[in-house]
């Protein structure tokens, strides 16, 4: 076990996979010598070589263009895209071609090796070009894996089984946190297993869902929510695409009560999906209305992120309104 | 109503009659031209083909014709939903595949049938993909005409223009690193050539040294789009000397030309590891497609000049003149062909279904829990309502 | 009053828009002389002039990132995307620009001109690129409209409220019913509101939400519920953003029950945040899960889209399952 | 560790002294310069600047060189979040904008403070912007340095690269259906050069006739990456001629050739209807931005010779040559706009932030229901807990 802050995780997890199979390349802007502008890709260029690390020409398009030619001629690409604020370039390459590849050649042909990282998500001082949490509309694309992280351990083992996975997968990294999250990370080579929630903490009076960095958000609530007298089970997504229905339906079906946060824009935001989905199979189970602490319906902003977030203090008030309801 | 006037989209370019790569625009790029419209060889010092590719290519020409219009035809009695034809542009697109390896990679646009065939694809694997049935090798999931081989290495197509020009660039890369001794071919419109796509495409092959081959069919038009509204450029080709990648023009109806610069395109490609483009001068004489009819956005005349510039009318002068024309052999061909296709063309729409299991399929490597879920009550649902949904006669019933 | 199909019916609400004002221009692929491959745009160039209609290259991002320029100079661009399924490659333009112009540069300048047209939807033997229904994703962009006629009469009173309307608007088309759908349309310049449902039926037992081709679906799925003494009420949401989330959960709170009816995959379909939403504020009033009644989570198939279609039989299913729960 | 050596995207440019349009490749296409190193002119023949503005683009560089040192260091001290520094291209930018007319629209990619200078923006204004305090157009909403002024006409600066390309040759052909005299000017980089947009925006002006001038800033890169691993063509401007648009190179530190060109350019596109592609070729001297630290991918040689390359002293040589230069005046000048831009930093900083309400205004042209709902939601919960959010001093408390 070594210390290590998401990026190293990230890093560490590149390096292992690279070093395992000489078919894993990473591409995308910046990604090479200099290592990303987040650094998170550093000296893999040095230890494995310009052919397997390599900077692209500034095309979002051409760059998942390009890895999903790579991915289907069978080399294992690691497409990094500079900012998930930037990835609106490559939707089409990924909705209709890394997504559909393998369906509309009856499996033929295929992207399943490509995975696609991407930071995402605000509290940075971003404004709204830098702070976009996009994964709701990736959730809407059958044929791909959407997979969030929340701290180093996660991050490497997700990581390593998403490049590793037979299907394309997006892989969206909190970058609020890259640096702050620390933690404990195996040295060895190691998988988590993908399209599984993992239960952060177990409690009994409501079950508080979320991802990425939000996951710490929720644990920030739950701790002033049980000097309340209030049992918080907290549910880390981890994958969004498939999601564990099961887990958290069941979780519900125990608590009773649901509250989901993410950052992203509340209308149509992957929060709908999962208050949707158990609205209707715990229907008999729910107590309260299934909250969604969300951002608001606007561009991220800047000077009022603060206000904007969907922090620990507006998840306690919902988690009270629904205990209360 | 605004006048339709003919157009010509080759006025301005000049002819050559030697094999030279471009990486500097002139004047206008001049086009290659190595047989004249009656066949007549153009140049004494060129490399040549050898019979037998000639005359496969003829060949195949022919069988494409054959294929096309029948399938048109079965198109419009309502025995198969959609087909789009080739008329006009065989020799860009056979004459280009038959000067390539086996091993190498061919993506297409759509209307590249000839190269399939040109690789082997039977005229059974055709209907089984137009009629959609359950030995489709996309298990009825595209639109006709939506082929895909993986043993021919020639890619499924895909109906978002220009999606396939930078996969080739990576493809070749892929290529490249696996240290494979083999080329991507990628075809395009001249239409699809203004997506940002291609732009990618061609910048990262030459900037990451891909051994891809672009070849753009300049067939004047982009459905009803002529192409003097897709740009105003020296056609595609002084694109690619904009991207520093080696271009080259050819006259795409003269499949001799069409061969050698692709056979100097790939030996290029593979030799300096880098892109070489192909721009095809050619004009597509068939509707777009079978939902098109371009009487409302072309002139007769201008049709009827390009007729007579048949690709598959030069070549059999050729074939004349080198004295590898064989009349009877070739009347022979078609007669067996045009059998061949009505026979298949029975036969494949009498194939059963794709099984309602292959809905879920292929979506992921494996069927995930919520897909099973879906498709479970899809199943109960069908089953419930007998009458009501088309019989999948895949299925065991 | 004359007879119009829906397609006629788009053509007259151009053709209106562009005589009422000078600054209204038409772009797209194949849309001047030839009228666009559905004929949508038929004699707009011939009427009005080649600088008012016209053919652009073959680029989405070019159509949308010139009309975004358009818009922002003072004129009124209506962009056809020739199917919805090709939208894509524009996503960056309208997530990124048409959506925030207004919003990041406080007011200066804006986007709110453009009308973006996109036939859309399936059942035309189309495969998966010919038969997506994406408004989802676009429900999920602050700063957009998304509408969506089912009929001629519709489809000329909200196109020539999206044209004029100071907010940028995409505005789907159900292709399926192009020529099939067939009304009286008013000859004269009329405008319907935006952000406001349509009540097709009252009804008492069961609330059926649907839009575009849809509502011809849940029509014929009431009919037959009614022959079992259901009585349903039927909404037409006609704005998907912002949605009128007022007249629906009204509706609900009256009959207790809710189904939602689209054909884009389930798993974050618009139906998602339909359902979290009336959940929430209908909490007490629901008598039974919300159903969603939609295509599968698959690419939209070919030969089997009769099986995929969420059609009147299934809705007529789930019918009965809510109001028997 | 891969070895750095000195990189040099000019190597293979010729110079040329005429003022010329090029649509037609050569070798490698010329760049236009018309002072020499010392300022002298190298050309006997081309048109000349006026005094008035020769001395307003070399103050505009000298206050451009001024507000950006003086940020960079805020940056650095906490007092900003983020400032991105325009210096070694300020020729470029500022006698590009000389050359316009005020009612010409400018659409900028970020690094295009000195076109806003030029066109009178005062420091106030940039100071409201780079605190996102309440006086900010933008109310708070972007980072720094995304600068927007509608009344002179500069088009709010957005972030993701390359999307205002298309919008800028719509944003001319509304000006041209419009009757209104004026072009449209759009600067981008050579790395935003790479994206499907400037494909799209380039291709669109020409076919459709957009009186647009693009201008690229070749500054060698884009973030990291250096021009050679972004393209390996003959740069930016080879493909202009690609696209059929009328192009020319040019020496993006000599503020002559910069302006001369870029007033041709206008002369051009406006009499012609067409667009015209100038490539600046510059360097970028300062770090990408202050996130940036460019040590680790470029050695300090190669900046070393384009420190000596200076625009802004090439422009005071220039200037001292024609007996245009007043040391006292420029001094007094540096002088006031240091204070100055000292004086208005603090009181930007001290200006209240904007009101919470400003959060959901603008995302529609009125607040619908469900924001106006999910901001009453806010304003509560803020309420209750006044402790724990930043101060909107700007309201009415
Ligand atoms: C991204 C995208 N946009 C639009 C279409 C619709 N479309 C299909 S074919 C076509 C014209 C293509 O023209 P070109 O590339 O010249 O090829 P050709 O048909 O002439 O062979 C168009 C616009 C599409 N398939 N994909
Ligand atoms: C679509 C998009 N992708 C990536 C980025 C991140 N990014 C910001 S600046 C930059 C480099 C731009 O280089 P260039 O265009 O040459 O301009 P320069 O900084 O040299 O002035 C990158 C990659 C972005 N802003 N937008
Ligand atoms: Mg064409
Ligand atoms: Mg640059």
């Amino acid at each position: 076990m070594i210390k290590m802050n998401l990026l190293q995780a990230i890093n560490n997890a590149l390096v292992t996979a690279m070093a395992a199979n000489p078919k894993v390349l990473v591409l995308g802007e910046d990604v090479g010598h200099f290592g990303g502008v987040f650094r998170a890709t550093s000296d893999l260029q040095a230890k494995f070589g310009r052919e397997r690390c390599f900077n692209t020409p500034l095309t979002e398009q051409g760059i998942i263009g390009f890895a999903n030619g790579l991915a289907a001629q069978g080399c294992i690409p690691v497409a990094e895209i500079q900012f998930a604020d930037y990835i609106f370039p490559a939707f089409d390459q990924i909705i209709n071609e890394t997504a559909k590849f393998r369906y509309r050649s009856g499996g033929q042909f295929d992207c399943g090796n490509l995975t696609i990282r991407a930071p995402y998500g605000g509290g940075i001082a971003g404004g709204h070009y830098h702070s976009q949490s996009p994964e709701a509309f990736f959730t809407h694309i059958p044929g791909i894996k959407v997979v969030i992280p929340r701290n180093p351990y996660q991050a490497k083992g997700l990581l390593l089984s998403a490049i590793r996975d037979p299907d394309p997968v997006l892989f969206l990294e909190p970058k609020r946190i890259y640096r702050a999250s620390v933690g404990d990370v195996p040295e060895e080579d190691y998988e988590l297993p993908l399209g599984q929630a993992d239960v952060v903490q177990v409690g009994t009076d409501i079950t508080l869902v979320g991802w990425g960095a939000q996951v710490e958000v929720l644990q920030d609530a739950a701790e002033q929510a049980l000097k309340l007298g209030i049992s918080c089970e907290i549910i880390d997504l981890q994958s969004l695409l498939p999601w564990d229905a099961e887990l958290v339906c069941a979780s519900v079906n125990k608590t009773g009560r649901l509250l989901i946060n993410h950052e992203a824009p509340v209308t149509s935001g992957f929060g709908s999906e999962i208050a949707a989905t158990v609205q209707e199979r715990c229907f008999l189970h729910l107590e309260s209305p299934i909250q969604r602490v969300c951002g608001l319906d606007t561009p991220y902003p800047l000077i009022q992120e603060k206000q904007y977030m969907p922090d620990a203090l507006k998840t306690l008030a919902a988690i009270k309104y629904s205990v209360n309801y | 109503m605004i006048e339709l006037n003919e157009r010509n989209h080759l006025q301005h370019i000049q002819i050559t009659h030697d094999v030279e790569l471009q990486q500097h625009a002139h004047e206008s790029i001049p086009m290659l031209q190595l047989l004249d419209e009656q066949g007549m060889l153009l140049s004494t010092t060129c490399p040549l083909w050898d019979q037998a590719t000639a005359t496969k290519i003829f060949n195949t020409m022919h069988y494409i014709r054959i294929l096309d219009e029948r399938m048109v035809s079965a198109q419009r009695q309502g025995r198969i939903s959609f087909y789009l034809a080739c008329t006009g542009e065989e020799a860009a697109v056979i004459a280009s595949t038959a000067a390539l390896q086996p091993n190498d990679m061919i993506m297409t646009q759509y209307r590249e049938q000839g190269a399939l065939a040109y690789r082997g694809y039977s005229t059974e694997q055709f209907m089984n993909q137009l009629f959609s049935n359950a030995l489709d090798p996309n298990k009825g999931r595209q639109m006709p005409i939506h082929y895909g081989d993986k043993a021919l290495n020639f890619m499924t197509v895909s109906s978002p223009l220009g999606t396939q020009i930078p996969q080739a660039a990576g493809y070749a890369y892929g290529q490249r690193v696996s240290g494979e001794s083999a080329v991507t071919i990628c075809y395009f419109g001249e239409g699809a050539a203004s997506e940002g796509d291609f732009h990618a495409g061609l910048n990262m092959a030459a900037v990451l040294g891909c051994p891809t081959i672009f070849l753009c069919r300049n067939n004047g038009y982009a459905i009803s789009t002529p192409a003097n509204e897709q740009f105003v450029g020296d056609g595609i080709a002084a694109r690619g000397i904009g991207y520093g990648v080696k271009t080259i023009r050819v006259d795409g109806n003269d499949a001799l030309a069409v061969f050698i610069a692709t056979q100097t395109a790939r030996q290029i490609a593979l030799e300096e590891q880098c892109p070489v483009l192909i721009e095809a001068m050619t004009y597509r004489l068939a509707a777009h497609s079978t939902s098109d009819d371009p009487s409302s956005y072309r002139v007769n005349e201008e049709e009827q000049k390009w007729q007579a510039k048949d690709p598959l009318q030069r070549l059999q002068r050729h074939l004349i003149q080198q004295q590898w024309f064989d009349e009877a052999a070739t009347e022979a061909y078609c007669e067996h062909h045009r059998n061949e296709v009505l026979r298949a063309l029975k036969v494949a729409e009498r194939q059963p279904n794709i099984p309602i299991d292959e809905i879920v399929t292929d979506v992921y490597a494996q069927v995930p829990l919520h897909l099973q879920t879906q498709l479970d009550a899809l199943k109960d649902h069908v089953a419930a309502h007998p009458n009501d949904y088309p019989k999948m006669t895949g299925e065991k019933s």
